[in-house]
């Protein structure tokens, strides 16, 4: 029985996105298994995330949220498991290899680079070189240029305290740090988006900035797998949602099917997702 | 700000001081250290004004090089130096061209007229006379030989030399004589008496009494029946005597330098015999060539045969061999260097 | 209260616009003004202290022996830059000497060809590092360290270990010796060399994307390859333009040397090191800049030479050396951290 | 006007914790300023906690509620300004100092010694040694102890995911890793415990543990700073809160006379605190 | 789908009983494993190869010269694993041979005393590096590399360059050439006195707090530092232990060469470091173990012992440790690295 029949079977096509579940899933993970040692990451995981969705991950601490999506992203190679992508398998042997497929993903820690600037994170391995031959010739970066659109996208993102984009990132507040991946994945993600509880250390207004952002991204046609502790947030903007428990898949359900109370019980193992509940 | 001056140059005529740098190989080795204290000496008596400079060890070519520039940068007069290698003989030359006086010491440069004049001891002289006189104390005995060289990753003149030199002296063809070890391993010497030799080892001992003790070590784990051992200086005789010392072994021990303790070793029979250098006397002589020259004297002439000027090697051991110059350890010890 | 918030941050506001204030920005944004206002002091004292240290011809020697170790740095920076280093320095500067005289000596080979043989050699020679550290995954300091070894048997076992002298090598192998005066003061093609080197690693490192590459590697390897980095193929880079780059001082040390000799600047390992890291570039990599490196290798030098030039004997001048470099480091830290 | 006044002009008293506002606080800050470059940290910052109270500290990414505890606990020195503890003027000079005075810290960047293992990270700096002379002269650590009692420690916090105390940190989850930090605390604050944003990598329940905890510090006698972007969580345990904006102190509210939504106003700059409302 | 939840697990439970597992995890829970089989592997070839490695007395002389290095490489394991580096090893060590020596000579002092006085010197040494680390908060290789001209320089100052023979010393200062013999298998108190001090070193990294906090130190001092750790005062204990433990290296090194020479193992420096390296320490800090770098001391010495047992050449027997280090150390990693 694949996830596909799962989430039919009990969290259902979410409501008014028919659509897109009869296209082919855009990225899945089929028996994904990985261990460290004697600690067992993922237990034979399934995942499939459609053109256009919203995917929330959700899962107690250590229930193998993290690893799942960097096994997805490159970022570790699973054991064995299956990765495809619009049906073809691929094999991610390192984060860029994901990046160049047009997966863009915000690690919980932090991806950022302590000593370069806000600037140079955000456009890290994206860099864009200066108009003409200073540019094509001696391959000379568009500082500026890169500058100036790097404060648009943290500006969007609601963060106010920053004060020049030249600031080192390692000097940067919890919070700040979080925007300046957040808008690195939102502005170069061509395909999926995967975040890796981006709200974490926001505010309540920069949290609602970014949620917002993600249903742009979304309407955008991304797809979009997010993992939250934050269960207001995940049944307000997902449509779908994968539930984690002890490194295996618990079951995959939507808001309309389940409420907070019902996602919660069943990811901390109160309540099975029987196969035919 | 460029013409201050020459301060050394504006005294009182001829008998102004004059500049003059001592460039030695490294500071650590007795030897040097030696012919550091003496040129100072002879610096006060010569009126110069000496900087001592050395390489920062074997093998800087480098450090010699800078040192040179800078003499000529301070305005010196003259240079004292034992080349390190055929690396620095372009600044030598560079230094001459500069209006110097260039003088070598211990080490002849090759070719000989790089410098102006050498004041060395015949290194293969010295080799030699080791090898001679422990052919004859063998008395015909097979010779089971380790060679304790100075160094295994560079070549150096007075490493082969004095190896090289040894080994002719006790009546070994040595093939290539500017390559250590490419001997062959057994046959017959002819020295003295003549007998079969083996050679066990060619090991680098850094010139330096823990590598010497380390590669005597490695020749008697390799031959545990080493009865004679050719060290290219006196600290490696004292490390290689320490290995023979803890294996419980007795072997006869032949060195170069003739330091007082080196002296002192021969007399209490650790070391069978050593060639005595006189590093003091390449001191003064280089010293006082250079303030002669520098003051429009003449310069002094090489020894005859030879391209360098011989500074002298006496064999140290108080056992006499027929065929053999030596002197004993007390005419030694009054005439050695360092303590 | 939000008097006393507005009077807090108008008085750091009027702090912020003070001479020293402004000093200090200017020093943090151009980290090397201080070792650069380090080297000036230098240059001031020796003055004083002696009248053949500000010569021309005496700044022209004191550039002249610079250039090699400088050379040298620059490779070394980049490694450091990546958070390895690099021991085989001077046995890689030595091998690629060592063949690029033995083929052309005595016209055996065209000058240009030998060169040429030379820059490939070393940059096989930095790539072989490379590939050991990026792909057998090794750390620098244990690969370097081998070949380090393997590269000086090998420049040995090629020479015989005998020098081979100018006179016996083309003008091309030479002529890095040669130069020009200005006035008094001679600058040396092999100075030209150098400051030029200097000049297109600053730009790649501080201008293009693979600099920004050669950092992010060196700050936080994992970040870097999360953020999508090609971490190997620049490390494998980044070791390949070192061996590059020492093939480079080779051909400068042959024109200084006068001559091409296997057991030059034994401690060039030690040295290029110390260039760096008083040029303030941090060995945990990531952190640096490249003029940093020269003005580190100027100030060691410029030491030397000066205490040289007063006349300092050997042992004195190792001791104040010592004593001078942790000084000049310390100056350098307290300099920067000044507060108003 | 003092940060006391404002606090009983706008906040008032918690209800039912009349007794302890009568007493002398037991840490407070006055005017506190800190630069970095020309980023302002903190500018003229006041702060009272009193004994057995749960003060929270709200404001936006970068307001400087992380540099505020990091002064208040010797990770930074500040420019200007004064620290107290039970009204005497204090100077610590370092984390250890602020350790020693018993104020037990879990930094937002929480510091966690990545190579070492859970019970050493758990008990660093407060290393138990054996009973009897291979204590005492061999100063041998009781390594066997301390693995067990950080088991309980952390299985306390709901964390079941855990394998075992030998594992090293830097390989936990984000969650993982913030419990360790939160149990260290938890375990050894004498007087103070301050927490910077402690359950925002945790899940569900496991925050609610938490808040637990922190209640039961706080009845057991410890006062408790709390930092949180987490509403819901500040109104649920904090006896007063105070505010940050921009650096600066922007009020001292309490749940009961502010609701969340007043508050994140205040927060934000949409509303202000005016000294008379 | 429970199903495939339950045998992927029990699979992989399974497979965590296999013996390859079982291997792989005691490599991960002793890393000194892998290393240890290495010098096995070493030894097994090198027995084959001649019949002269194997043998009693070759072992005892094995042990003899690893000794000193060995003995230096703790100090630099102490400072390497709080992310330091140690330059000064060498100087430290000829400065305390040539004081304790001097002092002594010719019965100017009875033995104890130099030596104490030896000891204090090596600590007061160690002591200023740590302080120039801590206080002045210079980086490690600046310092070291400032003290490592400053104790030569007064070394050689000292000591006027001059070696002092073993005769003119007090039995004291050579015990530890002398010992014992078990069989044809020659222990000297040197070898003794190194291995109580890996012991003891050993103790206190593995079983103490302070073991905990050089660790901690090392492998991220902010952490430590918000952790309440006494990062500084570590520091300066590590500093100073180091100092301390090689003047015990200087003592065995007279009673090893016979004499104490300030030209002594000039390249302590990259020995020790070398060995630490080599046994599986990283120089970035805060992970290694100290039986490592006994090992890593003692497979540099197996190789270069071995290698010449055979007769090799000398340039050859350079090229083949080049290699070899290298070799080993992949071999190493690839060895923790096997998957099943
Ligand atoms: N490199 C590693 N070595 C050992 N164990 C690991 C490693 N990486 C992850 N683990 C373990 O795998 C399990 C899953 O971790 P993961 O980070 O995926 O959890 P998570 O669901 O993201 O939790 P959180 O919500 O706390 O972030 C945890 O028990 C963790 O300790
Ligand atoms: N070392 C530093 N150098 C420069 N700026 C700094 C430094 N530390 C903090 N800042 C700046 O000070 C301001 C306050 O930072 P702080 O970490 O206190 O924020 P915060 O309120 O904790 O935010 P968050 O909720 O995101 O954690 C930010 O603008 C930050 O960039
Ligand atoms: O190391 C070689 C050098 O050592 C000496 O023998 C002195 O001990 C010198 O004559 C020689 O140049
Ligand atoms: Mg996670
Ligand atoms: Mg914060």
């Amino acid at each position: 029985m694949t996830t596909r029949d799962l989430e039919v079977a009990h969290g259902g096509i979410p409501v008014g996105k028919e659509g897109i579940y009869s296209q082919q899933p855009i990225l899945s993970a089929r028996k994904l298994v990985i261990t460290f040692g004697r600690v067992v990451g993922l237990d034979g995981v399934d995942l499939d995330l459609y053109p256009g969705e919203i995917l929330a991950v959700i899962g107690d601490n250590g229930a193998g949220k993290s690893t799942l999506i960097k096994c997805l992203t490159g970022a570790y190679i699973p054991d064995s498991g299956e990765i495809l992508m619009n049906g073809q398998p691929v094999h991610f042997r390192k984060p860029q290899d994901a990046r160049m497929a047009g997966i863009e993903t915000v690690y919980q820690q932090l991806a950022v680079v302590p000593a370069l600037d806000i600037a140079s994170n955000l456009y890290l391995a994206r860099e864009e070189r200066r108009k003409g031959p200073l540019g094509s010739v001696f391959r000379m970066l568009d500082k500026k240029g890169m500058e100036r659109r790097a404060g648009q996208a943290i500006q969007r993102l609601g963060i106010q305290t920053i004060q020049n984009m030249g600031q080192a990132v390692e000097t940067l507040s919890g919070g700040q740090r979080q925007a300046v991946a957040v808008a690195r994945a939102a502005a170069f993600g061509s395909k999926v988006v995967v975040l890796d509880e981006p709200t974490a250390a926001l505010g309540v207004k920069e949290s609602g900035m970014v949620l917002e952002m993600i249903k742009q991204l979304r309407d955008g046609g991304l797809s979009i797998i997010l993992i939250s502790h934050n269960m207001p947030h995940v049944w307000e903007v997902a449509d779908r949602i994968h539930i984690q428990r002890l490194g295996a898949l618990a079951g995959v359900i939507t808001p309309q099917s389940h409420d907070m109370g019902e996602g919660v019980a069943i990811m901390t193992g109160a309540k099975r997702l029987a196969p035919s509940a | 700000a460029c013409n201050r001056g020459d301060s050394s140059s504006s005294g009182t005529g001829g008998e102004a001081a004059i500049g003059v740098t001592l460039i030695t190989k490294d500071s650590t080795n007795p030897f040097f250290v030696a012919m550091q204290k003496g040129a100072k000496q002879d610096a006060t008596k010569n009126n110069v004004k000496l900087t001592v400079a050395s390489g920062k060890e074997e093998g800087d070519d480098q450090g010699q090089i800078t040192a040179i520039e800078d003499a000529i940068a301070r305005g010196d007069k003259g240079i004292l130096i034992t080349p390190m290698s055929n690396g620095v003989n372009a600044s030598m030359t560079k230094a001459r061209d500069a209006g110097l006086y260039v003088i070598a010491l211990d080490t002849p440069p090759d070719p000989a007229d790089t410098v102006d004049i050498t004041f060395a001891t015949d290194n293969r002289q010295a080799g030699n006379l080791d090898g001679k006189w422990a052919a004859a104390q063998l008395d015909g005995k097979p010779a089971v030989i380790a060679l304790i060289d100075l160094f295994d990753d560079k070549i150096v003149s007075v490493d082969y030399n004095r190896d090289q030199g040894f080994l002719e002296g006790m009546g070994i063809d040595v093939a290539d004589p500017k390559k250590n070890g490419d001997e062959a391993k057994t046959g017959k010497y002819t020295g003295g008496k003549g007998g079969t030799y083996t050679i066990v080892c060619n090991e680098a001992g850094q010139g330096a009494e823990d590598g010497g003790r380390t590669a005597m070590e490695r020749c008697l784990a390799k031959n545990p029946n080493i009865n004679l051992v050719y060290t290219i200086n006196e600290p490696t005789a004292v490390g290689a005597n320490a290995s023979l010392k803890a294996a419980g072994k007795t072997a006869i021990i032949v060195s170069v330098d003739g330091g007082c303790a080196g002296v002192a070793s021969v007399e209490s029979g650790i070391v069978g015999a050593t060639s005595q250098q006189y590093p003091l006397k390449m001191a003064t002589l280089g010293m006082e060539a250079i303030a002669k020259i520098a003051r429009g004297g003449e310069k002094p002439k090489t020894s005859p045969g030879l391209d360098f000027y011989n500074t002298g090697v006496a064999l140290v051991t108080d056992k006499k061999v027929d065929g053999v110059d030596s002197i004993s350890s007390d005419e030694g010890a009054k005439i050695c260097w360092g303590n | 209260m939000s008097n006393t918030v507005t009077s807090a941050a108008a008085e750091f506001a009027r702090r912020q616009h003070s001479p020293v204030q402004r000093v200090q920005h200017q020093l943090h944004a151009r980290p090397w003004l201080s070792p650069l206002f380090l080297l000036f002091v230098a240059f001031v004292v020796f003055f004083i202290a002696t009248p053949t240290f500000l010569t021309a011809n005496s700044m022209g020697i004191l550039l002249q022996q610079t250039a090699v170790v400088a050379t040298l740095a620059v490779g070394q920076t980049l490694v450091i830059l990546t958070a390895g280093i690099d021991l085989s320095v001077g046995a890689i500067m030595v091998l690629t000497m060592m063949v690029m005289a033995s083929l052309a000596r005595d016209g055996g080979m065209p000058g240009l060809l030998a060169l040429l043989i030379g820059f490939v050699l070393a940059l096989a020679a930095g790539a072989l590092n490379g590939f050991l550290v990026t792909r057998i995954n090794l750390p620098p300091f244990i690969v370097t360290l081998g070949t380090l070894s393997v590269y000086t048997a090998i420049a040995l076992l090629y020479s015989g270990g005998e020098s081979i002298q100018a006179s016996h090598l083309p003008g091309l192998l030479n002529v890095l010796g040669d130069g020009f005066a200005i006035g008094g003061f001679r600058l040396t093609w092999g100075i030209v060399v150098m400051v030029i080197i200097y000049a297109v690693v600053g730009f790649a490192l501080s201008q293009t994307a693979w600099g920004r590459y050669v950092y992010a590697v060196g700050d936080d390897p994992e970040a870097a390859r999360l953020s999508g980095v090609p971490s190997k193929r620049i490390l494998l880079a980044v070791y390949t333009v070192a061996g590059l780059i020492y093939a480079v001082a080779a051909w400068e040390l042959i024109g200084r040397a006068g001559a091409a000799t296997p057991n030059a600047v034994p401690d060039a390992n030690l040295q290029s090191i110390t260039a760096v890291v008083i040029g303030g570039t941090s060995l945990f990599g990531g952190r640096g800049v490249l003029i940093g490196t020269l003005l580190g290798a100027l100030i060691v030098q410029t030491l030397q030479f000066g205490l040289s030039q007063m006349g300092v004997d050997q042992q004195w001048r190792v001791l104040a050396t010592g004593i001078l470099i942790v000084v000049a480091v310390a100056a350098d830290q307290w300099i920067r951290k000044v507060k108003a």
